[in-house]
């Protein structure tokens, strides 16, 4: 293991918490939200102890401070992402995010390259959250166009043999998870996007449980917009990130309105300031921007390829340990190859809920449910299941504990002696 | 925490054999539940006769909690007036609410005082009452029929 | 003053800045975000040191914490607006509250109590701020409903003559601001409401400037939504407050798509949960609810009236000092009455912007430009103006340095000997 | 800070007597620019006559920065070559990105090195840049017209 665990923990003050009556949290819940660590919190701290005021507006001091401790953040996602500055918008989650795709391209008038019309086609995926379902789905019925998806395999990967009947011509956006968040699989793109652009679609990619995990190049991912959410990145919550490609920021017309995305401003009409400033209406988050600067600037300390190795070896341990354990039953890609740190498991005899309250109460905090992949959860067959999932800060030994637990909780409620 | 506290002997053994878990064709409406956050859900069919609860059938898929306490409710409302019933049903949603503070009233609720555990996680309660508020909403509709 | 403002700033650690080479920060700048209390800084930080998780989401130790934070923060707020807990919905800022209820309504159905077809109505008035006129603007033009406003009179108040015509009986929807965050002027609500309610239409109340600044009460207010956002009331940036009344959130349509709004959902039809969940997709900026909660009950801790009266005393003497001087000219109310601690004014001969660099350069900060109220300053007749705004934490004494580099600057810019 | 930095001789000069400030009906085309975030706003004139910049007028309002920066710009690049014009205004967009650390080249840029020390304030920098801006946009026009 190259990644110092024990030290990085250090960062990480709710690590050293115990639970449910002195039990030593052990948390495999980062899938839903990361923990912060320090230089994390500082930073918005400092903000707010140091440089706070509106940024943007105003030319004073404190003004100026704050507006280059944002636009700092900015520059900082970008380089992360390796895009341009313009390039990245700054929003209060990925959610968001890909509702401001949606609405916008729901603004455009006939002609914008965005506009979707009746017969037109939007596609997705079974596997999505409902953060990168429901905005298309609404879309749909809007516009009048029609949602199509790609179906899952028996191992819970894209199915992509039909992909030029799902990606026909009509298809105006192609929205799909980079990793899923309930399975793992890290999706193939480069077809997506090669179909997708040869029928003139735009790729939207859902990064929220990639962008913290792996190192990733816009350009090389050859996508059209992507969006994560910082407090799956060591970030604070209340801020998300949209990328897109300026020349497409520049026909996408504005989300939210209010002050200074605007140019000029009578009673009647407006017309708005140029990206990313055009989709940054009011006061933005500027304390979390700063949070999540320091959060992605911690990761690339550390090393995402590291992070991503070190997790992969956790995952390598628990599908080892889940498969040894009889009547359980892993969802998704039982190999390593093209997959990330986030196992769903199902139990026979015991409900998730039930197995997820048994380890917590033995301090190890699991997600069970359906993950808000509903969709998924019928596709797989069930109706929820039970996840782990790692980040920079786990042990080997908490997989061992959860494994340890699993067959207590076996024991507990009877299904096995 | 002793988790015996949430998973008593009664719960268990009611989600291992559930009470009145088959939908019964003696019905006056049919209600479907689900707990939007798991994904737990419950079909319910209800059928009054004479002023009294007749029937409560159920058929569900979900945690110890769920159905355990559809099991138990199911078994506690069958014969009883509305009236009877309301008063449980408000029982036992007090019981819910009281954050380990209440043993519950075990007169009204039998059986299902042995959920008073829940009331400390909150994330659990939605569980219990699942199939109370099928209940609920299923009197409700009959009632809103008979008008 | 019956305000310790002495004691209140040692809270505050942004007051005890210098600037400008060593210049003591004199920060009248509050109209566009308030400074920040240590309270509302460590609320923030002990979430994340202590309870952080994704909250309504999982079963564990931790998810229960942040749940009962997140929903602690959603009663703190509704007590402070004497509002129904389930009234209450977490946005990321005022601009996002008035943009969710265009959207909205514009995502509502015919036979919707809100939804706006060809020939009705939206009333604003000429001095809202952008975030509460573009989103009507838009909505308008959407819907191909028409946009009417209010105009100002001499004294910078609304000018209601016309009530019965502006809010006609084809209106749907009266957005205006409660306070200016230009003039100052705070508006008088009962006759626009008892007009709008006589027509059936809903009034959004813009609440950014009034609602850190003086008690209020949803109920007597008698307004159908309001909005205001956290950064102004001491708390944290990147959260918003929507309060609307229950019975009309119940029929509202709902806005962000995503995770923990929904009830049910397949890849082609959703339906949703009830309000504030409805409202609100996706994991929330739960730092920032229990850091507005915790900025809040500073507030009522110090106690709103008193925050009102110690505000009207820097306002009088600002006014009485400005008036004294030669070549200045106040922007609104220049009585006390229906006004709030927010003064808008010009010195002949000298643009706002270089009056506002030279005060900066003696370390106080004032706001300078239109304020994100373009249709208001062509009202007046400017372009733009200096505006001083104050808060809890502001010093008589700060009045006279400002009032006398006034002074200073006449003479610097030679406008006076 | 030493506000006499920002606040050359020369700005409060040309902001009390600004050149050129009176639209001229020789123009080839008009551009209107605004700074969306304090409303100082220009209206410019520009004509060429034989490749060189025959005219240039404005008319505005804003502050001495701006208003001054405006006077500076278009006496600065009356009668000059498009490419001079060019070079110029490249300079000038330097010296403004320079955060003070720069001076300017005074060869080049005239009385227009006065607004260095506008490089250390960036709130500024938009309002030393309107008219050349306005500038710019009006000779891309003109380009684009010909073409
Ligand atoms: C009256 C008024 N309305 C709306 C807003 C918008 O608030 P925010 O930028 O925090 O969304 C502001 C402040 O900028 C304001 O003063
Ligand atoms: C794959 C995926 N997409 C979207 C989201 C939504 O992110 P958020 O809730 O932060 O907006 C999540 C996390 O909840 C996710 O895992």
């Amino acid at each position: 293991m190259t990644l110092n665990v024990i030290e990085i923990r250090k960062d990480f003050p709710i690590l050293q918490k115990t639970v449910r009556g002195g039990k030593q949290l052990v948390y495999l819940d980062s899938g839903a939200t990361s923990q912060k660590p320090n230089q994390v919190i500082e930073a918005e701290s400092n903000f707010y102890r140091l440089h706070n005021a509106a940024a943007h507006r105003g030319a004073h001091q404190l003004a100026e401070e704050a507006t280059d401790a944002f636009e700092g953040a900015r520059r900082s996602v970008a380089s992360f992402l390796v895009a341009q500055e313009e390039e990245i918008i700054f929003t209060k989650s990925a959610t968001e995010s890909i509702n401001l795709l949606a609405y916008s391209m729901g603004n455009a008038p006939e002609g914008n390259r965005f506009a979707i019309k009746p017969g037109d086609r939007i596609v997705v995926s079974e596997m999505e959250h409902h953060a990168n379902l429901i905005p298309w789905q609404e879309l749909a019925k809007r516009t009048g166009a029609e949602l199509s998806w790609f179906s899952i395999d028996d191992e819970g990967r894209l199915d992509l043999s039909k992909i030029e009947q799902i990606i026909d011509t009509k298809t105006k956006v192609v929205a799909v998870t980079h990793q899923s968040n309930v399975l793992g699989t890290i999706n193939p793109l480069r077809s997506i996007t090669t179909r997708a652009h040869e029928v003139g679609a735009v790729v939207v990619l859902d990064a929220c449980q990639s962008a913290p995990h792996l190192p990733l190049n816009v350009a090389e991912l050859d996508v059209d917009f992507l969006a994560f959410s910082g407090h799956k990145a060591l970030g604070p919550t209340g801020i998300g990130v949209l990328w897109g490609r300026a020349e497409l920021l520049d026909e996408l017309p504005p989300f939210l309105f209010g002050g200074s995305m605007i140019e000029t401003v009578t009673m009647t009409d407006s017309t708005w300031a140029k990206a990313p400033r055009k989709f940054e209406a009011g006061v933005p988050n500027m304390a979390q921007a700063v949070g999540l600067q320091a959060g992605l600037e911690y990761l690339q300390r550390i090393g995402l390829s590291k992070i991503h190795d070190h997790e992969m070896l956790l995952t390598e341990r628990l599908i080892n340990g889940l498969s040894a354990i009889e009547d359980v039953q892993i969802f998704g890609p039982k190999t390593l190859n093209s997959r990330g740190g986030v196992i769903s498991f199902s139990v026979s005899g015991i409900h998730p809920h039930d197995l997820g309250q048994f380890l917590d109460n033995q301090g190890i905090a699991v997600r069970t449910g359906h993950h808000c992949a509903w969709p998924l959860n019928k596709a797989l067959g069930v109706q929820s299941t039970t996840r782990a999932s790692f980040y920079l800060y786990n042990l080997e030994s908490e997989i061992d504990v959860l494994l340890e637990e699993i067959g207590s909780a076996q024991r507990y409620f009877g299904t096995k002696k | 925490m002793n988790l015996d506290h949430l998973y008593q002997e009664v719960i268990l053994d009611h989600y291992k054999h559930p009470e009145n878990k088959q939908l019964s064709i003696d019905k006056d409406v049919q209600v479907h539940h689900v707990n939007p956050s798991c994904g737990d859900e419950i079909t319910l069919n209800l059928s009054l006769n004479n002023g009294v609860i007749a029937n409560v059938s159920w058929d569900g898929e979900g945690c110890s909690i769920s159905m355990a306490s559809a099991s138990v409710m199911s078994g506690l409302l069958q014969g009883k007036s509305p009236e009877e019933a309301t008063q449980i049903l408000e029982s036992f949603m007090e019981l819910m609410q009281s954050k380990g503070t209440s043993k519950g009233d075990e007169a009204l609720l039998e059986d299902a005082v042995a959920f008073a555990g829940v009331s400390k996680y909150p994330a659990r309660i939605k569980c219990a009452l699942l199939g109370w508020m099928a209940y609920k909403d299923a009197f409700l509709q009959i009632q809103g029929k008979s008008k």
